[in-house]
């Protein structure tokens, strides 16, 4: 079972991911968006962060739901709104239970995904974060606990966007000028998922 | 940089702002800039907003006959939902409120967030698009044009027309027609460099210049060797007729984007001037200036709008705000 | 650049000036701006004018409220006699014309043969030096300090001054009145680039800045390591307060030098007013803007005027024109 | 003794230097000044040249008063009113004769150095032009037809002033930072003085 702390530990190790590779994020983002993508994340998590400090959430969807709702007051940018809502959708879909298993981990986190294409109104494909998230939540659905397929799903998915010619966000303004370079957001979310499979090795051990 | 440092970039100005506009309530801490008279009774209040690093837009464009609030965002990042919330309920007199909004993926998802939470609060509310950048050109496979030079525009008339005291489907109506009569088309000459990233946000050589740039310090769509000031108006004004097809007069705006000097823009205009000339499409009124910027970026863009005597008489009416100011 | 040919930028520029303002008679040929309605019956004229490359000043403060005409010169080289023959011919109305001239030693020369050609003609003619800038120390051994961001002072309150109906004579002292309680200190955190050199004026590597700076894309007196906002706010108000030594409440222009984004230049205000409030030196009037430039050079400078009645009075009455415009 | 013919060489000589040397004398000004020295001086020798076609003036010193009222009315800047002074001083004491021997016309040039010094308040020694215009005219008031050893004596003049600290003109503001430079005007005012000696030269073969 994923207890709130599994969470809290995931979503910590997010911070700390998000921190340490901004500069990366923006550079990437300044290829082929606006130089942000990076130092967004960094004031969210950090954001997030200090919610979960002060707030104390007691659920595993309570987590998700504040850290969410922490993404969207304080990001901004297109990041903000679809980060903040795949952790608040993922979160209301966990329900007020104290523990869920991996099995309601993975379908919440399809919910979430799902919701984050209905806003963005992006697909796999488009050149975007889905190119990691959908992957991830795929490989999380055939197998719950194989956090670290989940992983390697995510990181393949955000090298994957590198060929493609964007049609959502920022970088389909460049069209052709897009193919070439990784998506900074699919990066981001690789890091995400990363940070999941951490806090999943942690608590094996 | 003349900064302290990133972090603190946008309050710093905030701080700023405040103490040159005592006309205007600017609140730090929150993000908003409000004129000093909200909320105006009778009145439908404009509230717009999007990433910082365009300055004047928006925060300058607040006052009598323009903007009611204004919310920055971090720089180049849309505002997050809580300042349009905020703002909305700072100018809001009963009359209902008009969402100006430059057509990005952020600005479009936290003002539509923003418009949820208000519309809950019972706030009566309409957004206005914009969108008005040709360079953007396949919409199906983009995130559609951005908004650019227009919404200084779709803020002035919707403005003036709101400061009349029409009702917010007349002010909604008059904004809508603004931006469905308005195109642009914007060049770099340099990159800007943002605070965050401490340089240049792309590598654009000397002698090099990119066509088709949006605001927010992204290359453009095609990049050339240097071109004469005439050269880029054929260019830039060309693309805009052959998407806006005009049929009278128009309202031009001839817009810097940040480190061109004002005797280059001027010279720019005399070249505008002549290709609307010789394509037979006479610039009724020219607004020449640096307003809708992309930081320190080099280069200019050219918005026209299709104009009517309706969007005349409130292009013409007062307005009184820091960067836009003229009339009564 | 945003140019056609370098021997162009002038008449270029003059002509989108003419495109843009109307309200303005722009002779591109001999390179005169005037007002539209001069000469005004029984209004003092002012007549002012240099080198191309600090616009908006000179042209853009050509209107009611303030100028009278401009005469602008090559990209940063004072104006020939027959500039300002002409101008003053164009303005006086037979009260008088009062030339505002920048301490530089061009200005002052070709100035003084067109004040002598002028007064041959009949014109009854005063003129007022503006010598601000603290930079320059020792007057002995220097052609003295340059006029730089209270020329906007001068002439806005002088203007006001003029355009109640007040005779030559009080013009010209409320004119000199200005200048001799402003100071002013510029940082340039780029160089500019000149169109006829087509680069850099001066080599100023990033992470390094210039102290001390005037509006010519010249190198100051001393060059250091980057500072933040507030150091150099904290520099350049001490500099000017040292030697202003004011009295009382000030007038203070926060002034960015042309490729210095808005978004900063307010942020510095708020350092600027931070210094200003730590030394009791409250700013009654604060004006944040890109007024007095080098071209494309990033920096800014602070103009601090010691304040009285008569010259808050004259600030706040209404002006009209290009670049700066309030009240009626 | 020197015809009208030859203040036209003169001048069509300095008129080709300048225009050949522009971009160095502005590079110098932009190390010391504003970056125009070169500019100025090739708009303002192009202007006495369509002048001196135009009018054809039949004297020496209408030659040299039209070409200094064209400076003054073209140039702009510091170097227009003072070359413009100079010549039109110098064309002045010339008088209305047809022809003048080299005595007078040396006699002549201290005159129209001597104006340049009270209009603009600079002494040799300032860096200005005057540190190339004032030996030039003392070589030649030494010896009136040595018109070589004038343009050597600018030369040096001007070469000299790199180790000044400016105190008049633009270059004043630099202070100390001054030093190690080679005044732009005194740089031009070899160039003329040069141009003298090859319409000495050209006359004399
Ligand atoms: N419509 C969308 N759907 C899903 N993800 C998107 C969409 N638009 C943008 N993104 C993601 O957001 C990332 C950019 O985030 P960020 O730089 O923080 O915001 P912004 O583009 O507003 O500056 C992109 O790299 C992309 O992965
Ligand atoms: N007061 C002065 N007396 C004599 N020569 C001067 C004086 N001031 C400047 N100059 C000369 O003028 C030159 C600069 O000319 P120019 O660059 O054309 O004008 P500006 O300095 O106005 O840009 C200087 O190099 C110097 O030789
Ligand atoms: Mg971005
Ligand atoms: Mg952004
Ligand atoms: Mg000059
Ligand atoms: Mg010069």
């Amino acid at each position: 079972m994923l207890d709130t702390e599994f969470f809290r530990r995931w979503l910590s190790a997010a911070a700390a991911a998000v921190d340490r590779e901004a500069d990366r994020l923006t550079e990437l983002d300044s290829a082929i968006g606006d130089a942000d993508h990076g130092t967004n994340l960094r004031r969210g998590f950090a954001a997030v962060t200090a919610a979960l400090e002060a707030e104390g959430p007691a659920t595993p969807g309570a987590v998700l739901v504040l850290a969410g709702g922490r993404l969207i007051s304080s990001v901004g940018g297109a990041s903000g709104p679809l980060y903040g809502t795949l952790l608040r959708s993922t979160g209301k879909s966990l329900g007020p239970a104290d523990e869920v298993s991996p099995e309601q981990f993975a379908g919440a986190l399809r919910e979430g995904v799902a919701a984050v294409s209905r806003l963005g109104g992006a697909v796999p494909g488009d050149k975007t974060m889905l190119d990691a998230l959908e992957p991830a939540a795929a490989a999380l659905a055939k197998d719950p606990e194989g956090f670290a397929s989940a992983r390697s799903a995510a990181a393949d998915g955000a090298l994957a966007t590198v060929p493609l010619r964007a049609r959502k966000g920022r970088a389909s303004y460049l069209g052709e000028r897009s193919i070439g370079h990784q998506d900074p957001g699919a990066t981001s979310s690789a890091l995400l998922v990363a940070a999941l499979a951490e806090a999943a090795v942690r608590e094996a051990s | 940089m003349l900064i302290n440092v990133p972090e603190t970039v946008v309050p710093d100005a905030l701080r700023g702002m405040a103490a040159a506009h005592p006309e205007l309530a600017v609140d730090v801490d929150n993000r908003v800039i409000v004129r000093g008279d909200a909320p105006v009774a009778g009145k439908v209040a404009l509230v717009s907003g999007g990433g910082s690093g365009h300055e004047p837009l928006h925060g300058g464009f607040v006052g009598p006959g323009m903007l009611d609030a204004a919310c920055p965002g971090e720089v180049f990042t849309s505002p997050v939902p809580d300042q349009m919330v905020r703002a909305a309920a700072a100018v809001d007199s009963g009359e209902g409120v008009l969402f100006v909004v430059k057509n990005y993926t952020g600005d479009v998802l936290n003002f539509a967030m923003a418009a949820e939470l208000a519309e809950d609060e019972g706030v009566r509310l309409a957004t206005v698009l914009v969108d008005d950048d040709v360079a953007v050109t396949d919409s199906l496979y983009t995130a559609g044009r951005r908004g650019t030079g227009a919404t200084l525009l779709v803020e002035k008339i919707a403005g003036a027309l709101a400061e009349e005291g029409a009702p917010l489907e007349r002010v909604e109506a008059v904004a809508r027609k603004v931006n469905s009569s308005s195109r642009s088309f914007g060049v770099a000459l340099s990159a800007c460099s943002t605070p965050a990233k401490g340089g240049p946000t792309f590598d654009l050589p000397a002698g090099e210049l990119e066509l088709g740039v949006g605001i927010h310090g992204e290359p453009g769509r095609e990049r050339r060797p240097m071109m004469t000031s005439g050269e880029i108006a054929d260019f830039a004004v060309e693309a805009v007729l052959d998407d806006l097809r005009p049929t009278g007069p128009v309202l031009a705006l001839v817009n810097g984007m940040g480190a061109t000097p004002l005797l280059e823009l001027y010279g720019f205009n005399a070249e505008v001037q002549r290709v609307l000339g010789s394509r037979g499409v006479p610039a009724v009124r020219t607004l020449v200036g640096t307003y809708v910027t992309s930081l320190d970026m080099a280069g200019c863009s050219v918005t026209l709008c299709q104009a009517d005597e309706e969007l005349l008489r409130l292009w013409d009416a007062p307005v009184a705000t820091p960067a836009l100011r003229w009339g009564r």
